[in-house]
């Protein structure tokens, strides 16, 4: 049983409105809905940021919002995409240089994907979603690289070998 | 719409002689800068008649202190809340924070001078 | 029992679920999609860029005078107000396609403020040489009318 | 007396559309006071269209304060233009706004349904009301050209006219739509489990309604009739398109149910009246004026009324530009109606006031 091989199956959703207009917000219930169906694709909204792989946010990030932004991106586990919904979620759109915002999502967190259009049309939120997925494969196949490296660490660098600690742990804990 | 002048020491009074929950419907408060000073408008309309908006209106200075209505219209905190954020304005009891944030600059609205 | 008769019907119905990206949905001839732009056409009076309410059109100029259009699609919040403010039909129009996605290597939000500035930093630019050039030519006027006068002068 | 805890809800959460964060203190499973913090949102739109945009610019700033009645902003911020200019505008555009608004407020009312069935966790209504409410979408699509973002009114009129074809799928689309509106009304009326969650849940009486100056859906499932589809003839005719006034008595989710489902057969009323009775004329009024004094305008949103206040100078940037939305005058009610309720119908609670945060903090 490998992780990895189900999570291009089964991508979690989360989705965060960081002040935009609702207008993409219902446009990604919508999709959720039966007309579009997302979870043709295995995918399901879920409230928790640990659980979930993609970031639906919409909206110009706002003064208050933007720390609950940072947050929620730092407590979901890698590998995560960010897709950025709307115009003024990609680059601020109408909202940019308004004093209480910050154009676009990418000046706080890496954004993967611009889904463009105000408000985005579900059938763009589903092509944003679906190249998001090849995104999420390469960055797991970046991530097993790293874990293969991390097999033999160099110990001159002075890399803590934690394969090795959980081997030895192991017979001590049976 | 018909504007009635009052001023700040007439203006709890005022209200409290004009306001009956089950006849007027407390809308929304509002400032508008005039010159150095501002004018700060309350805006009820009538079940009644529908077509009536009234609306008290008394020109202040910013520093000045406006007495709130919070006693008399129970839901007049949001807006009170709101102008003084967004209008540097002082209303009695009411603190700063509920719109921005508080270590932001306050009085967005006012015109730079 | 009704209900069982219901949920056996809908076994025989159609599914109200799209095919979406496997199959084409309808998209009304009249939808407000991407902005196109005919070089040949427009007049340059950066109408469009004046009226756009984000800022999504932007002209630049080198220092011969010919200007370039730039749109950014990401910026764009298809209104629609620059084709009703044109001057000459046709020369800015609206497309019935939305707006493909774009990846992290197009870089469409921080290079766009750059390129926003450049094209406003080289109209100010051809501007300055322009009323340089002019101040120029006005000078040199002045200079061949007072040689011209001396002529006179002298001539007499 | 149990001891109390702070429970927050939001700003990010599975049952929140928008964020919005509520601080409740119960006691038990009882919740005794509420905190609201709603202005998350505030991006500050009033103060770039009195300095950043142009006036007619403005309509499609406006729009993007909301996404679910941005034709209600549009239209609003429209009339307040057109009595800054002092120009009457073509009986045809008004018709045609009176006709989006109404499609608009079909979308919006049963995407509310949808969340509060969703949220009394009966995801299988849910989806219903989502497929059944697809149909408005691709109307408003037809009639506008996307499927939010009408940018339908500006300055003077609208932007599009209504096309034969497209009025004659309008008929034909609603014609379908109302069984499947009596069966929504059947299962939201006569569901036993959905009855548990919702009959009695987040009640507010007429005299506290009245108290707080509630307005919309809100106001009329207590028993306050206050619509200001009733009272502004002189913008928009709608009584001449046969509006109606709706209202409950027992202000509960339930009320709200029912208030927002049966205004929907006035909706579809009001939109075949006026695609069978659309006059001929031109569509926008131009005038080279530009705006001048003081004006207010009312106008009903889906949510309940919205207020616009605007100051001109004589120029084309605006002095002073004050929106009120329909949920900024629910704000201290939605607070207290949370009283005496138990923790965990919250959720269907905050779906059924239908908040919309980010008219409210711009």
């Amino acid at each position: 049983m490998n992780l990895a091989s189900y999570r291009k199956k089964s991508p979690w959703i989360l989705h965060y409105n960081a002040g935009g207009c609702n207008g993409c917000d219902i446009e990604i219930l919508a999709c959720l809905g039966p007309k579009y169906d997302i979870e043709r694709f295995g995918m399901i909204n879920t409230g928790n940021p640990k659980q979930s792989d993609i970031l639906l946010v919409t909206g110009p990030v706002t003064k208050r919002s933007r720390e609950r932004l940072v947050e929620i991106y730092a407590q979901m586990p890698e590998p995560k995409v960010v897709v950025s919904c709307g115009a003024c979620a990609c680059t601020g759109g109408v909202f940019r240089g308004m004093y209480n915002c910050e154009g676009g999502v990418d000046q706080y967190i890496p954004v993967d994907v611009y889904v463009c259009g105000c408000g985005t049309r579900p059938e763009q939120i589903i092509d944003g979603v679906v190249q998001a997925l090849g995104i999420l494969e390469q960055k797991t196949k970046a991530m097993e690289v790293s874990v293969r490296l991390q097999k033999e660490p160099l110990k001159e660098e002075g890399q803590i070998n934690r394969r090795n600690i959980a081997d030895q742990i192991k017979p001590a804990l049976s | 719409m018909n504007k009635v002048m009052t001023s700040i020491e007439n203006l709890k009074k005022d209200i409290g002689d004009f306001y009956k929950p089950e006849l007027h419907h407390f809308m929304v408060m509002n400032a508008v800068e005039v010159g150095d000073q501002i004018e700060v408008q309350w805006f009820f309309s009538d079940y009644a008649h529908p077509c009536d908006t009234t609306c008290f209106y008394t020109l202040v200075r910013p520093e000045t202190e406006i007495p709130s209505i919070k006693d008399i219209v129970a839901s007049a905190w949001v807006a009170e809340a709101e102008l003084v954020d967004l209008m540097n304005i002082k209303v009695e009891n009411t603190q700063k924070g509920f719109v921005l944030e508080p270590d932001f600059e306050s009085g967005p609205l006012r015109k730079k001078k | 029992m009704k209900t069982f008769f219901k949920a056996l019907g809908n076994v025989f119905k159609k599914p109200v679920t799209t095919k979406y990206p496997f199959e084409q949905t309808f998209i009304p001839d009249d939808y407000r999609g991407l902005i196109g732009f005919d070089e040949n056409l427009c007049i340059w009076c950066r109408r469009c860029e004046m009226v756009c309410p984000p800022g999504a059109i932007v002209f630049s100029q080198d220092m011969e005078g010919k200007q370039t259009y730039h749109f950014n699609r990401a910026v764009c919040i298809y209104c629609g107000e620059c084709v009703r403010a044109c001057p000459k039909e046709g020369a800015i129009f609206q497309t019935a396609e939305p707006a493909p996605c774009a990846l992290k290597a197009e870089n469409i939000n921080n290079g766009w403020n750059k390129l926003f500035d450049e094209a406003l930093a080289s109209r100010e630019a051809y501007a300055a040489e322009k009323k340089r050039k002019a101040a120029e030519k006005a000078a040199a006027d002045k200079a061949a009318a007072a040689k011209k006068e001396e002529e006179n002068k002298t001539g007499n | 007396m149990g001891r109390q805890y702070e429970i927050p809800i939001g700003a990010q959460h599975i049952s929140l559309l928008e964020p919005l964060h509520f601080k409740f203190t119960t006691e038990n499973e009882k919740i005794v006071a509420t905190e609201a913090n709603v202005y998350y949102v505030h991006r500050g739109i009033e103060q770039a269209c009195c300095s950043k945009f142009k006036f007619r610019q403005v309509s499609f700033v406006v729009g993007r304060v909301c996404g679910l009645c941005s034709i209600s902003h549009t239209t609003a911020y429209s009339q307040v233009a057109e009595k800054l200019l002092k120009i009457e505008i073509p009986l045809r555009a008004k018709y045609l706004r009176m006709l989006v608004i109404e499609l608009d407020r079909i979308h919006s009312h049963l995407l509310c349904l949808s969340h509060v069935a969703e949220n009394s966790g009966f995801e299988a209504l849910f989806m219903k009301t989502m497929q059944y409410r697809e149909f408005s979408m691709e109307l408003l699509e037809a009639v506008c050209g996307n499927r939010i973002q009408y940018d339908f009114s500006i300055v003077g009129g609208v932007a599009r006219d209504l096309k034969p074809q497209v009025a004659q799928s309008i008929l034909e689309r609603l014609k379908k739509f109302i069984p499947q509106l009596d069966e929504l009304m059947d299962i939201y009326k006569n569901n036993w489990t959905l009855s548990l969650k919702n009959k009695g849940a987040g009640a507010i009486t007429k005299e506290d309604a009245m108290r707080l100056n509630v307005v919309g859906p809100f106001a009329r499932a207590a028993g306050l009739a206050i619509d200001v589809r009733n009272e502004t003839e002189d913008l928009l005719p709608w009584k001449q398109v046969g509006f109606e006034m709706i209202t409950e008595t027992s202000g509960d989710v339930y009320a709200r149910n029912m208030v927002r489902l049966r205004e929907l057969y006035v909706s579809i009323r009001i939109i075949e009246n006026i695609i069978n009775g659309l006059p001929e004329s031109a569509l926008i009024t131009e005038t080279k004026a530009f705006p001048d004094g003081e004006a207010t305008v009312r106008l009903e949103a889906p949510r309940g009324e919205l207020f616009y206040y605007a100051k001109g100078n004589k120029t084309q940037i605006l002095e002073r530009l004050k929106i009120k939305a329909p949920t900024f005058s629910n704000v201290a009610a939605m607070a207290e109606a949370f009283t005496g309720n138990e923790y965990g119908s919250a959720p269907a609670i905050i779906a059924s006031y239908d908040p919309c945060l980010s008219c409210t903090a711009r």
